[in-house]
């Protein structure tokens, strides 16, 4: 087809398609998904870092919280903003989420357990979100391109701050505290590697993303970037990573990581992980109960648009 | 007795700061809509940076050697100094509104007539939180007027939320005699200006919202003196808990 | 190995008691009934009681010094050994009486089988707690019966209870390395015994209740080896926090 | 009239009235309210205590904690079945209760604030309390005095230990736990004397009540008597009572003590203390909430009736 040849032209020529472009229904819908699965991701990833908001151990901890969920909830609203130029609306998409239909990132399924999880999700979660966003900065579709880009100059923030909170904790911390670390790593390491998705031999729609470049790299390409990466930060930090399988492999010039438990990712993917369900109730619940806030502020617009025709009339 | 005044004064300021950001915490990733929860997160950030120079003009002044930090995360709940109205329950986001609206009001009115302290420390932090509450009170006048004016249904929480507040209202413009003394030496404001400047901003608001305000009636008060409500507590243990559980750590 | 075994089933069986009876703890004064806060009150007494029992005894096994209380109120969540089931919310109250049904009927037979354990300081505890934990079961199976079998409003909160907490029942009775090693001490009675009498228990009851026993799924794990889900943080805060901030204080 | 005669009759020889024994209307009306209204106040009174029991400092306070909470929970089961026999039902007066209607005692719509107020509540409250109810075990009406029988003897008990909480505190405790019992006595003081209401000259129904023995000494009496009772305890404990009127009067054997603030007093009972409203609604909504289940209860007893019947037939 001549549109899907052109199409394709510019996508190799690195030209980016916007909004009204001709795109193939395909190319669309699996944006759509894409995106609204990274903003959802923004969304639900508030709670279990908004869980140490109140318990953070200093003034100057609960700012930078405070402003790392900020950043977030900023960023999903971009990342819907993206969404909608596709033609679908936000209230859409946050229906999708509400009703289970629509997925987010399963590493927000675990539960934060202690403080040091805080510093933990900046360093691995963030650090794996980057690894996949960088790439992104390039991906074909302008509107989803230019917000990774500002995206990912926070995350690389946030990933920072993560590691110096660690970096507190293990080189300058108590004996307790460096226990509470390697707790937090024991916890975190595999779901983190869980992040880059399935192996590339059972990942179905790989191909297809990558010749529309909105995929850039492979699952497994990004998950041994990001082990030769992080495994040593975590040396510098003290830490033993909980894999016994992890070695240094010279020929290949990395990281030989141990088998992730594939039936531990498919349950947490199934909704059966430690806090799914509570995860999706929270924000269930934050939407119904917010039902009248909504309706309060959508009806006062109405009634200040009405006085200012009456005014004008 | 200046000192002992002004650093009581700071105790309030800060400690209305960190409970109210501790309270308004609460609400962040289970907001109505992402802009609140941005927006909650964004007052409470900017409280919370408030709370650590108040705090720290505070522990200056006491002499003991307390930072901030050992203030906010040491003293037990009959040690702080912050206003009933702060440490209520949230109740739904219209009361947390509400609760803001009416604090805002006061705070902002406050801040102003201490950008004038002949207190140079206090001049300065109230010149750095003005800017910032100055956006507070323009955001929650706002929602009240949105809210009130909205739906019937939004309009009967923001009643509700009002009438159940107002009680709290008093003690904040009520002069006692750390009011007093500061007064008289020039580093604060008479709370009877700010009582004004505060009664004509609600009242003004309130009359777009089309909301009633409550008659006059009891108010209730002990905060600023260390007696609280049985919420103070339960706050405290929670915020509390690491540095008590790992004391000489460092975070 | 089997002193280290028996002690981290000395803190599981203490621990389970002391955060059910905090979390039964929270409905003193508001539950539906005068009798059931005398009923529900009662049932934490018990127990509180077992729990200085089961952490007495972990605390002499450990051989650090620790008493109850040490444990009680020193540790942080990571080494608590509880199941997740106890740590949850309370929901409303048919939720709080169908996890105290499930718990009941699992630590009523594992009582039971404890009385003949080999080593003589559990089986002392639990003769005595199988007293007071056999009129748990007795009650909370005919409240179970009766609000099953009650009206249309108050089974459909039994159901809705019962799906809820299913998925958290499976740890109970899921043999680890722990059990392993004590029931082949004779220490403690295979879980597979326990399930077994646990089920007939559940499915007798469910029946009377005209309750539908959810169907097999995921269970969640992890309380057992400190593991916990993010409630069990709020709930030491809580408890900790006069020992925590006024340590070397007795009471 | 011959009936009112022969029922001041009994009274005067200290013989019990009994439900079945006719009574003026002003006897029933006024013990209704006096039983009922010190029903209330045990069932409300496990408010600002039972705010203590999760974060009781050692196992044994919580399980000190816990059985005094029960056994005043207890006790307002006795009451209201006294209240009973006179012919009102439970149902009735919890309505008065949440609907503002009848009082309980002011000395609960103050709040709990620290440790030592527990003990406080046992030593000053129950010790007011146990002032008032112990004459009344000889008052002339049987279920109530055999009630009140039955709660001071679990009432002393309880006076001891929260006597006993504070000994610990105060004479063993560190310099925190002195002055958390000193903030303690200087809140809780005045309410507790404002326990016996108002002073005799001001006490409207006094006078029948006595003459009907429902009333055994007046206000003042029980005041001056609790006042003797306690000052040299308050000594022992070390903690100074917060009254700079205070003084031993040689000539009358017993303490002169300051004026009350009437104004606070009648503030409080006109529903302006710092509890009064979260007070009641907690009760309210402990009732609303529960009303599933005493219908469940009820559903299910009937059905077992009926199912009896049935299989009877």
């Amino acid at each position: 087809d001549a549109n899907e040849r052109a199409f394709q032209t510019r996508i190799e020529a690195d030209i980016k398609i916007e909004p009204k472009d001709w795109m193939p229904e395909g190319y669309r819908k699996t944006l759509i998904r894409q995106i609204s699965q990274h903003a959802h991701s923004e969304i639900v990833g508030q709670l279990p870092e908004a869980n140490w908001i109140t318990r953070a151990p200093t003034l100057e901890r609960k700012a930078i919280l405070l402003a790392k969920v900020q950043d977030e909830a900023g960023h999903g609203l971009y990342l819907y903003c993206a969404a909608e130029t596709l033609g679908v609306s936000r209230d859409q998409l946050l229906a999708q989420l509400h009703s289970g239909k629509a997925k987010y990132s399963s590493i927000f399924n675990y539960p934060t357990l202690n403080w040091a999880d805080v510093g933990m999700i900046g360093w691995l979660v963030d650090g794996a979100a980057i690894m996949n966003q960088v790439p992104l900065q390039r991906c074909s579709y302008g509107p989803y391109s230019r917000a990774m880009i500002r995206i990912c100059k926070e995350e690389s923030f946030h990933q920072r701050q993560g590691y110096d909170a660690l970096v507190k904790m293990c080189l300058h911390g108590t004996p307790e505290q460096k226990e509470m670390a390697q707790d937090s790593i024991n916890r975190w390491w595999w779901p983190a590697l869980m992040m880059f998705g399935p192996s590339d031999a059972q990942s179905v729609h790989s191909a297809q993303s990558m010749a529309w470049k909105i995929k850039i790299n492979t699952n497994d390409e990004l998950r041994q970037k990001f082990v030769d990466q992080t495994v040593p930060q975590a040396d510098y930090l003290g830490l033993k990573i909980p894999d016994p399988d992890l070695k240094w492999n010279e020929e290949k010039g990395g990281y030989d990581f141990g088998e992730i438990d594939w039936d531990e990712f498919y349950q947490v993917i199934a909704g059966n992980g430690p806090c799914n369900k509570q995860r999706l109730s929270d924000r269930v619940k934050a939407w119904e109960d917010g039902q009248w806030y909504r309706d309060g502020l959508m009806a006062h617009a109405r009634k200040k648009a009405e006085r200012r025709s009456a005014a004008a009339a | 007795m200046t000192a002992d005044a002004l650093c009581q004064f700071a105790l309030r300021l800060g400690d209305n700061c960190l409970i109210l950001a501790q309270r308004t915490s609460e609400w962040i990733g289970h907001a109505p809509v992402l802009e609140e929860d941005i927006g909650l997160a964004n007052v409470a950030l900017d409280m919370v940076g408030q709370t650590q120079l108040w705090l720290g003009l505070a522990g200056e002044l006491e002499g003991r050697g307390r930072s901030a930090d050992d203030l906010a995360y040491r003293r037990d709940a009959g040690a702080f100094r912050n206003l009933l109205l702060v440490e209520l329950p949230n109740g739904d986001f219209g009361q947390t509104i509400m609760r803001q609206f009416l604090f805002d009001a006061w705070h902002h009115a406050l801040l102003k007539g201490l950008t004038r302290s002949a207190e140079r420390r206090v001049a300065e932090i109230a010149e750095k939180a003005l800017k910032e509450v100055s956006y507070h009170l323009a955001r929650s006048t706002d929602l009240v007027i949105s809210l009130g004016d909205g739906t019937d249904e939004s309009h009967r929480r923001m009643q509700a939320a009002l009438d159940e507040l107002w009680p709290y209202t008093g003690e904040m413009l009520t002069q006692d005699e750390v009011d007093d003394t500061l007064a008289a030496a020039g580093i604060a404001p008479a709370l009877e200006t700010i009582a004004a400047e505060w009664t004509a901003h609600v009242a003004d608001t309130l009359d777009k919202a089309t909301l009633r305000r409550p008659p006059p009636g009891h108010m209730h008060r002990g905060g600023k003196r260390g007696v609280h409500s049985e919420h103070l507590g339960y706050i405290l243990a929670e915020m509390q808990f690491l540095q008590r559980a790992y004391p000489g750590a460092t975070w």
